[in-house]
Protein backbone atom coordinates (compact mmCIF):
# COMPACT_ATOMS: atom_id res chain seq x y z
CA UNK A 1 0.00 0.00 0.00
CA UNK A 2 0.95 3.15 -0.61
CA UNK A 3 0.29 6.45 1.36
CA UNK A 4 1.29 10.29 0.52
CA UNK A 5 2.80 11.55 4.40
CA UNK A 6 2.69 15.19 4.74
CA UNK A 7 4.84 17.31 7.29
CA UNK A 8 5.01 20.72 8.40
CA UNK A 9 6.73 22.46 10.56
CA UNK A 10 8.73 20.65 13.10
CA UNK A 11 7.86 17.96 12.14
CA UNK A 12 9.12 18.50 8.34
CA UNK A 13 12.33 19.80 9.97
CA UNK A 14 12.70 16.43 11.94
CA UNK A 15 12.53 14.71 8.46
CA UNK A 16 13.77 16.55 6.86
CA UNK A 17 11.18 16.70 3.92
CA UNK A 18 7.72 18.18 3.53
CA UNK A 19 6.26 15.13 1.84
CA UNK A 20 7.07 11.61 1.50
CA UNK A 21 5.25 8.60 -0.42
CA UNK A 22 5.75 5.55 1.67
CA UNK A 23 5.18 1.59 1.07
CA UNK A 24 3.92 -0.28 4.03
CA UNK A 25 2.50 -3.61 4.13
CA UNK A 26 -1.67 -3.68 4.19
CA UNK A 27 -3.28 -3.12 8.09
CA UNK A 28 -0.72 -0.57 9.22
CA UNK A 29 -1.40 2.29 11.59
CA UNK A 30 -0.34 6.14 11.56
CA UNK A 31 1.39 5.46 14.59
CA UNK A 32 3.35 2.04 13.20
CA UNK A 33 3.82 4.55 10.26
CA UNK A 34 5.65 6.63 12.42
CA UNK A 35 7.63 3.60 14.19
CA UNK A 36 8.75 2.96 10.92
CA UNK A 37 10.19 6.97 10.33
CA UNK A 38 11.50 7.28 13.44
CA UNK A 39 14.24 4.91 13.19
CA UNK A 40 15.85 7.29 10.05
CA UNK A 41 14.42 10.47 11.57
CA UNK A 42 14.59 9.49 15.58
CA UNK A 43 14.51 13.23 16.38
CA UNK A 44 10.56 12.68 15.61
CA UNK A 45 10.10 11.07 19.23
CA UNK A 46 10.87 14.23 20.64
CA UNK A 47 7.61 15.54 19.83
CA UNK A 48 3.96 14.99 20.74
CA UNK A 49 2.70 14.03 17.21
CA UNK A 50 -0.89 14.19 16.13
CA UNK A 51 -2.27 12.52 12.82
CA UNK A 52 -4.72 13.55 10.20
CA UNK A 53 -5.98 11.34 7.48
CA UNK A 54 -7.44 13.05 4.23
CA UNK A 55 -7.47 16.12 5.81
CA UNK A 56 -9.45 14.78 9.36
CA UNK A 57 -8.01 14.21 12.62
CA UNK A 58 -7.68 11.09 13.50
CA UNK A 59 -6.09 8.76 16.11
CA UNK A 60 -2.82 6.98 15.66
CA UNK A 61 -4.44 3.24 15.42
CA UNK A 62 -6.99 3.87 12.10
CA UNK A 63 -5.57 1.96 9.90
CA UNK A 64 -4.74 3.29 6.73
CA UNK A 65 -6.01 2.64 3.20
CA UNK A 66 -4.57 2.70 -0.38
CA UNK A 67 -4.25 5.82 -1.54
CA UNK A 68 -4.67 7.84 1.93
CA UNK A 69 -3.35 11.70 2.78
CA UNK A 70 -1.38 11.03 5.75
CA UNK A 71 -0.54 14.36 7.75
CA UNK A 72 1.54 13.85 10.91
CA UNK A 73 2.45 17.20 12.74
CA UNK A 74 2.95 18.60 16.41
CA UNK A 75 0.28 20.52 18.34
CA UNK A 76 -1.04 23.47 16.68
CA UNK A 77 0.15 26.76 17.17
CA UNK A 78 -1.50 29.22 15.04
CA UNK A 79 -3.61 32.11 15.89
CA UNK B 1 -21.48 27.18 5.72
CA UNK B 2 -24.98 28.32 5.75
CA UNK B 3 -24.41 32.14 4.37
CA UNK B 4 -22.16 33.28 1.60
CA UNK B 5 -20.68 36.04 3.72
CA UNK B 6 -19.19 33.90 6.15
CA UNK B 7 -15.25 33.48 5.13
CA UNK B 8 -11.97 31.58 5.52
CA UNK B 9 -8.95 32.60 3.99
CA UNK B 10 -5.03 31.90 4.10
CA UNK B 11 -2.67 34.63 2.66
CA UNK B 12 0.58 35.50 2.30
CA UNK B 13 -0.32 38.95 1.97
CA UNK B 14 -1.22 41.76 4.64
CA UNK B 15 -4.51 41.44 6.24
CA UNK B 16 -6.71 44.90 6.20
CA UNK B 17 -8.82 44.75 9.37
CA UNK B 18 -11.08 47.19 8.20
CA UNK B 19 -11.96 44.90 5.32
CA UNK B 20 -12.25 41.78 7.51
CA UNK B 21 -14.41 43.37 9.48
CA UNK B 22 -16.67 45.09 6.55
CA UNK B 23 -17.35 41.58 4.92
CA UNK B 24 -19.26 40.45 7.36
CA UNK B 25 -21.70 43.48 7.73
CA UNK B 26 -25.37 42.34 6.80
CA UNK B 27 -27.86 45.46 6.89
CA UNK B 28 -29.89 43.86 9.90
CA UNK B 29 -26.85 43.75 12.49
CA UNK B 30 -25.71 47.08 13.70
CA UNK B 31 -22.04 45.86 15.36
CA UNK B 32 -19.09 43.35 14.57
CA UNK B 33 -16.35 42.49 17.03
CA UNK B 34 -12.90 41.23 15.47
CA UNK B 35 -10.25 39.86 17.19
CA UNK B 36 -6.96 40.91 15.30
CA UNK B 37 -3.83 38.62 17.15
CA UNK B 38 -0.75 40.28 16.04
CA UNK B 39 3.82 39.22 16.31
CA UNK B 40 4.76 40.13 19.70
CA UNK B 41 7.89 41.36 20.40
CA UNK B 42 8.49 39.59 23.39
CA UNK B 43 7.70 36.18 24.48
CA UNK B 44 8.00 34.22 27.59
CA UNK B 45 9.30 30.54 27.24
CA UNK B 46 6.80 28.64 29.57
CA UNK B 47 9.16 25.92 30.79
CA UNK B 48 12.19 28.87 32.13
CA UNK B 49 10.34 31.97 32.39
CA UNK B 50 13.04 33.52 30.52
CA UNK B 51 11.84 36.09 28.26
CA UNK B 52 12.41 36.61 24.49
CA UNK B 53 13.23 39.33 21.76
CA UNK B 54 11.46 37.77 18.59
CA UNK B 55 13.26 39.18 15.49
CA UNK B 56 10.21 37.98 13.34
CA UNK B 57 7.70 35.03 12.81
CA UNK B 58 6.72 32.00 10.21
CA UNK B 59 3.35 30.32 9.97
CA UNK B 60 2.83 27.37 8.27
CA UNK B 61 -0.07 25.69 7.20
CA UNK B 62 -1.73 22.35 6.20
CA UNK B 63 -3.50 24.62 4.17
CA UNK B 64 -6.46 22.60 2.62
CA UNK B 65 -7.30 21.10 6.02
CA UNK B 66 -6.88 24.46 7.47
CA UNK B 67 -9.73 25.82 5.43
CA UNK B 68 -12.31 23.28 6.46
CA UNK B 69 -11.49 23.03 10.25
CA UNK B 70 -11.86 26.67 10.17
CA UNK B 71 -15.21 26.33 8.59
CA UNK B 72 -16.47 23.60 11.21
CA UNK B 73 -15.92 26.37 13.54
CA UNK B 74 -17.36 29.11 11.81
CA UNK B 75 -20.61 26.02 11.40
CA UNK B 76 -20.49 25.05 14.94
CA UNK B 77 -20.15 28.91 16.20
CA UNK B 78 -23.27 29.78 14.75
CA UNK B 79 -25.47 26.83 16.12
CA UNK B 80 -24.13 27.76 19.13
CA UNK B 81 -24.07 31.46 19.32
CA UNK B 82 -26.88 33.92 17.64
CA UNK B 83 -24.34 35.61 15.32
CA UNK B 84 -24.98 36.35 11.46
CA UNK B 85 -21.80 36.17 9.75
CA UNK B 86 -18.10 35.34 10.39
CA UNK B 87 -15.18 35.82 8.90
CA UNK B 88 -11.67 34.13 9.32
CA UNK B 89 -8.45 35.24 7.94
CA UNK B 90 -4.95 33.84 8.83
CA UNK B 91 -1.81 35.16 7.16
CA UNK B 92 0.91 32.54 6.19
CA UNK B 93 4.95 33.23 5.60
CA UNK B 94 6.91 35.53 7.01
CA UNK B 95 5.55 38.37 9.53
CA UNK B 96 7.20 41.15 11.17
CA UNK B 97 6.74 42.19 14.84
CA UNK B 98 3.09 44.21 14.88
CA UNK B 99 1.98 42.68 11.81
CA UNK B 100 -1.39 40.81 12.12
CA UNK B 101 -1.44 36.96 11.91
CA UNK B 102 -5.48 36.57 12.43
CA UNK B 103 -8.41 38.40 12.30
CA UNK B 104 -11.85 37.06 13.60
CA UNK B 105 -14.84 39.29 12.55
CA UNK B 106 -18.34 37.95 14.11
CA UNK B 107 -21.42 40.31 13.20
CA UNK B 108 -24.74 39.97 15.19
CA UNK B 109 -28.07 41.19 15.92
CA UNK B 110 -26.84 41.91 19.11
CA UNK B 111 -23.59 42.06 20.96
CA UNK B 112 -23.45 40.16 23.16
CA UNK B 113 -23.24 37.42 21.10
CA UNK B 114 -20.62 38.36 18.93
CA UNK B 115 -17.99 39.23 21.68
CA UNK B 116 -18.56 35.49 22.80
CA UNK B 117 -18.83 33.97 19.89
CA UNK B 118 -15.55 35.86 18.92
CA UNK B 119 -13.79 34.64 21.64
CA UNK B 120 -14.83 31.05 21.57
CA UNK B 121 -13.85 30.98 17.71
CA UNK B 122 -9.56 32.52 18.36
CA UNK B 123 -9.67 30.28 21.43
CA UNK B 124 -10.97 26.70 19.34
CA UNK B 125 -8.53 28.26 16.46
CA UNK B 126 -5.67 28.08 18.73
CA UNK B 127 -6.87 24.21 19.37
CA UNK B 128 -7.63 23.03 16.07
CA UNK B 129 -6.62 24.70 12.62
CA UNK B 130 -3.51 23.35 11.43
CA UNK B 131 -1.08 26.20 11.64
CA UNK B 132 2.00 26.33 13.48
CA UNK B 133 3.87 29.31 14.42
CA UNK B 134 7.68 29.25 13.67
CA UNK B 135 9.75 32.11 16.52
CA UNK B 136 12.96 33.49 14.95
CA UNK B 137 15.28 35.17 17.71
CA UNK B 138 19.05 36.50 16.99
CA UNK B 139 20.46 33.28 18.21
CA UNK B 140 17.43 30.75 17.07
CA UNK B 141 14.77 29.68 15.89
CA UNK B 142 11.92 27.19 17.32
CA UNK B 143 8.75 26.10 16.12
CA UNK B 144 5.99 27.02 18.91
CA UNK B 145 3.91 23.70 19.78
CA UNK B 146 0.16 24.31 21.19
CA UNK B 147 -1.00 22.55 23.94
CA UNK B 148 -3.90 20.25 22.67
CA UNK C 1 -4.71 59.13 30.94
CA UNK C 2 -2.63 56.44 32.04
CA UNK C 3 -0.92 55.96 28.90
CA UNK C 4 0.26 57.85 25.98
CA UNK C 5 -0.96 55.14 23.77
CA UNK C 6 -5.02 55.91 24.84
CA UNK C 7 -6.47 57.78 23.18
CA UNK C 8 -10.10 59.55 22.12
CA UNK C 9 -11.29 60.82 19.07
CA UNK C 10 -13.98 62.73 17.71
CA UNK C 11 -14.24 63.09 13.97
CA UNK C 12 -16.38 64.10 11.15
CA UNK C 13 -14.22 62.08 9.01
CA UNK C 14 -14.86 57.98 7.95
CA UNK C 15 -13.28 55.91 10.78
CA UNK C 16 -10.65 53.57 9.79
CA UNK C 17 -10.56 50.12 11.49
CA UNK C 18 -7.38 49.32 11.08
CA UNK C 19 -5.86 52.10 12.38
CA UNK C 20 -7.70 52.68 15.39
CA UNK C 21 -6.77 48.44 16.31
CA UNK C 22 -3.05 49.30 15.65
CA UNK C 23 -2.50 52.51 17.39
CA UNK C 24 -3.59 50.76 20.69
CA UNK C 25 -0.35 48.14 20.45
CA UNK C 26 1.76 47.96 22.87
CA UNK C 27 4.97 45.39 22.07
CA UNK C 28 4.03 42.81 25.28
CA UNK C 29 0.65 42.30 23.82
CA UNK C 30 -0.47 39.86 21.02
CA UNK C 31 -3.81 40.46 20.94
CA UNK C 32 -6.68 43.58 20.03
CA UNK C 33 -10.51 42.99 20.37
CA UNK C 34 -12.28 45.81 18.47
CA UNK C 35 -15.92 46.82 18.65
CA UNK C 36 -16.96 48.50 15.63
CA UNK C 37 -20.49 49.96 15.36
CA UNK C 38 -22.07 51.00 12.58
CA UNK C 39 -25.37 52.55 11.62
CA UNK C 40 -27.93 49.42 10.21
CA UNK C 41 -30.45 50.12 7.83
CA UNK C 42 -33.50 48.51 9.76
CA UNK C 43 -34.51 49.81 13.00
CA UNK C 44 -37.38 48.50 15.06
CA UNK C 45 -39.16 51.28 16.90
CA UNK C 46 -39.81 49.44 20.29
CA UNK C 47 -42.95 51.11 21.58
CA UNK C 48 -44.56 49.53 18.33
CA UNK C 49 -42.15 47.00 16.51
CA UNK C 50 -42.88 48.62 13.55
CA UNK C 51 -39.52 48.19 11.28
CA UNK C 52 -38.92 51.00 9.55
CA UNK C 53 -36.19 51.36 6.66
CA UNK C 54 -33.53 54.27 7.57
CA UNK C 55 -31.73 56.48 5.23
CA UNK C 56 -28.95 58.24 6.71
CA UNK C 57 -28.09 59.23 10.47
CA UNK C 58 -26.61 61.73 11.55
CA UNK C 59 -24.66 61.95 15.35
CA UNK C 60 -24.32 65.38 17.31
CA UNK C 61 -21.52 65.23 20.33
CA UNK C 62 -21.26 67.72 23.40
CA UNK C 63 -17.99 67.25 22.32
CA UNK C 64 -15.43 68.04 25.07
CA UNK C 65 -17.83 66.45 27.57
CA UNK C 66 -17.95 63.60 25.27
CA UNK C 67 -14.21 63.22 25.58
CA UNK C 68 -13.74 64.02 28.73
CA UNK C 69 -16.39 60.81 29.51
CA UNK C 70 -15.07 58.18 27.45
CA UNK C 71 -11.47 59.50 28.79
CA UNK C 72 -12.75 58.72 32.39
CA UNK C 73 -14.54 55.29 30.69
CA UNK C 74 -10.67 54.64 29.55
CA UNK C 75 -9.34 55.06 33.20
CA UNK C 76 -12.17 53.30 34.73
CA UNK C 77 -11.96 49.80 32.30
CA UNK C 78 -7.94 50.27 33.31
CA UNK C 79 -8.71 49.60 36.65
CA UNK C 80 -11.16 47.07 36.89
CA UNK C 81 -9.57 45.16 33.47
CA UNK C 82 -6.50 44.01 32.79
CA UNK C 83 -5.58 45.97 29.99
CA UNK C 84 -2.89 48.03 28.27
CA UNK C 85 -4.60 50.08 25.83
CA UNK C 86 -7.62 51.51 25.36
CA UNK C 87 -8.42 53.91 21.60
CA UNK C 88 -12.14 55.05 21.40
CA UNK C 89 -13.12 57.05 18.11
CA UNK C 90 -16.58 58.49 17.32
CA UNK C 91 -17.60 59.58 13.94
CA UNK C 92 -20.21 62.97 14.26
CA UNK C 93 -22.54 64.62 11.19
CA UNK C 94 -24.15 63.09 8.96
CA UNK C 95 -23.30 58.96 7.80
CA UNK C 96 -24.32 56.62 4.87
CA UNK C 97 -26.30 53.37 5.94
CA UNK C 98 -22.90 50.82 6.92
CA UNK C 99 -20.80 53.34 7.43
CA UNK C 100 -19.23 53.02 11.32
CA UNK C 101 -20.36 54.84 14.03
CA UNK C 102 -17.71 53.83 16.97
CA UNK C 103 -15.11 52.14 17.17
CA UNK C 104 -13.66 50.90 20.78
CA UNK C 105 -9.67 48.67 20.27
CA UNK C 106 -8.47 47.38 23.25
CA UNK C 107 -5.17 45.54 23.47
CA UNK C 108 -4.29 43.50 26.37
CA UNK C 109 -1.49 40.69 27.71
CA UNK C 110 -4.58 38.24 27.96
CA UNK C 111 -7.57 37.89 25.36
CA UNK C 112 -10.20 37.31 27.84
CA UNK C 113 -9.68 40.88 29.50
CA UNK C 114 -9.80 42.87 25.94
CA UNK C 115 -13.20 40.78 25.47
CA UNK C 116 -14.36 41.71 28.61
CA UNK C 117 -13.26 45.26 28.89
CA UNK C 118 -14.53 46.18 25.46
CA UNK C 119 -17.76 44.79 25.81
CA UNK C 120 -18.05 46.96 28.94
CA UNK C 121 -16.68 50.04 27.12
CA UNK C 122 -19.53 49.95 24.50
CA UNK C 123 -22.38 49.50 26.95
CA UNK C 124 -21.05 51.94 29.04
CA UNK C 125 -20.30 54.42 26.16
CA UNK C 126 -23.76 54.29 25.13
CA UNK C 127 -25.52 55.20 28.67
CA UNK C 128 -23.08 58.02 29.65
CA UNK C 129 -21.32 59.83 26.77
CA UNK C 130 -22.93 62.60 25.75
CA UNK C 131 -23.65 62.00 21.87
CA UNK C 132 -26.75 61.81 20.23
CA UNK C 133 -28.29 60.35 16.70
CA UNK C 134 -30.76 61.52 15.02
CA UNK C 135 -32.42 58.44 12.33
CA UNK C 136 -33.76 60.08 9.01
CA UNK C 137 -36.24 58.03 7.45
CA UNK C 138 -37.80 58.55 3.69
CA UNK C 139 -41.15 60.44 6.06
CA UNK C 140 -39.65 61.64 8.85
CA UNK C 141 -36.63 62.06 11.43
CA UNK C 142 -35.96 61.32 14.96
CA UNK C 143 -33.33 61.97 17.56
CA UNK C 144 -33.11 58.57 19.57
CA UNK C 145 -33.63 59.05 23.25
CA UNK C 146 -31.64 56.19 25.23
CA UNK C 147 -32.83 54.38 28.19
CA UNK C 148 -30.27 55.83 30.89
CA UNK D 1 -26.29 85.75 37.53
CA UNK D 2 -25.71 84.89 33.61
CA UNK D 3 -25.57 81.22 32.56
CA UNK D 4 -24.60 79.80 28.79
CA UNK D 5 -27.16 77.43 28.33
CA UNK D 6 -26.12 74.49 25.67
CA UNK D 7 -28.65 73.04 23.86
CA UNK D 8 -28.13 69.07 22.00
CA UNK D 9 -30.64 67.15 19.84
CA UNK D 10 -33.90 67.14 20.64
CA UNK D 11 -33.58 69.66 23.14
CA UNK D 12 -31.87 72.12 20.41
CA UNK D 13 -34.90 71.32 17.92
CA UNK D 14 -37.68 71.94 20.88
CA UNK D 15 -35.85 75.32 22.05
CA UNK D 16 -35.15 76.37 18.44
CA UNK D 17 -31.28 76.76 19.79
CA UNK D 18 -28.19 75.44 19.98
CA UNK D 19 -27.30 77.99 22.80
CA UNK D 20 -28.76 80.25 25.04
CA UNK D 21 -27.47 82.93 27.58
CA UNK D 22 -30.20 83.47 30.34
CA UNK D 23 -30.16 85.62 33.53
CA UNK D 24 -31.86 84.52 36.47
CA UNK D 25 -31.54 85.11 40.01
CA UNK D 26 -29.16 83.88 42.98
CA UNK D 27 -29.69 80.39 43.90
CA UNK D 28 -31.60 79.02 40.51
CA UNK D 29 -31.12 75.49 39.55
CA UNK D 30 -31.00 74.16 37.04
CA UNK D 31 -34.30 72.55 37.22
CA UNK D 32 -35.41 76.23 37.67
CA UNK D 33 -33.81 77.08 34.29
CA UNK D 34 -35.69 74.49 32.73
CA UNK D 35 -39.37 75.31 34.27
CA UNK D 36 -38.61 78.85 32.51
CA UNK D 37 -37.32 77.65 29.34
CA UNK D 38 -40.76 75.43 28.77
CA UNK D 39 -42.59 78.14 29.09
CA UNK D 40 -41.53 79.95 26.24
CA UNK D 41 -40.70 76.52 24.28
CA UNK D 42 -43.34 73.97 25.79
CA UNK D 43 -42.38 71.03 23.86
CA UNK D 44 -39.47 70.82 26.27
CA UNK D 45 -41.64 68.99 28.56
CA UNK D 46 -41.92 65.52 26.26
CA UNK D 47 -38.80 65.24 26.97
CA UNK D 48 -36.69 63.58 29.75
CA UNK D 49 -34.17 66.33 30.37
CA UNK D 50 -30.54 65.23 31.92
CA UNK D 51 -28.01 67.91 33.00
CA UNK D 52 -24.67 68.82 33.01
CA UNK D 53 -22.60 71.71 34.45
CA UNK D 54 -19.43 72.80 33.37
CA UNK D 55 -19.04 69.37 31.67
CA UNK D 56 -19.53 67.28 33.72
CA UNK D 57 -22.96 65.04 35.11
CA UNK D 58 -25.17 67.35 37.49
CA UNK D 59 -29.09 66.49 38.69
CA UNK D 60 -31.21 69.25 38.24
CA UNK D 61 -31.22 70.61 41.85
CA UNK D 62 -27.98 71.35 42.04
CA UNK D 63 -27.98 75.47 42.87
CA UNK D 64 -26.01 77.49 39.48
CA UNK D 65 -22.76 79.54 40.00
CA UNK D 66 -22.21 82.89 37.78
CA UNK D 67 -20.91 82.18 34.79
CA UNK D 68 -21.41 78.14 34.86
CA UNK D 69 -22.38 76.49 31.42
CA UNK D 70 -25.09 74.39 31.28
CA UNK D 71 -26.06 71.60 29.24
CA UNK D 72 -29.88 70.15 28.68
CA UNK D 73 -29.93 66.95 26.88
CA UNK D 74 -32.25 63.78 26.65
CA UNK D 75 -30.76 60.33 27.34
CA UNK D 76 -27.97 59.51 25.10
CA UNK D 77 -28.08 57.40 22.38
CA UNK D 78 -24.15 57.00 20.54
CA UNK D 79 -22.15 54.32 20.17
Amino acid sequence: MKFQVLFFGATADAVGSRELVLDVEDGATAKFLIERLSKDHPSLANHKLLFAVNEEYSDGDAILNDGDEIAVFTAVSGG
Amino acid sequence: MDSNTDFTELTTHPIDITSVARRVVPPECGATVTLDGYARRFTKDKATGEVRETEYLVYEAYEPMALKEMEKLIGQAKREFEIANVGIVHRLGKLEIGETSVVISVASPHRRAAFAACEWLIKELKKTVPIWKKEVFADGEVWVEGEA
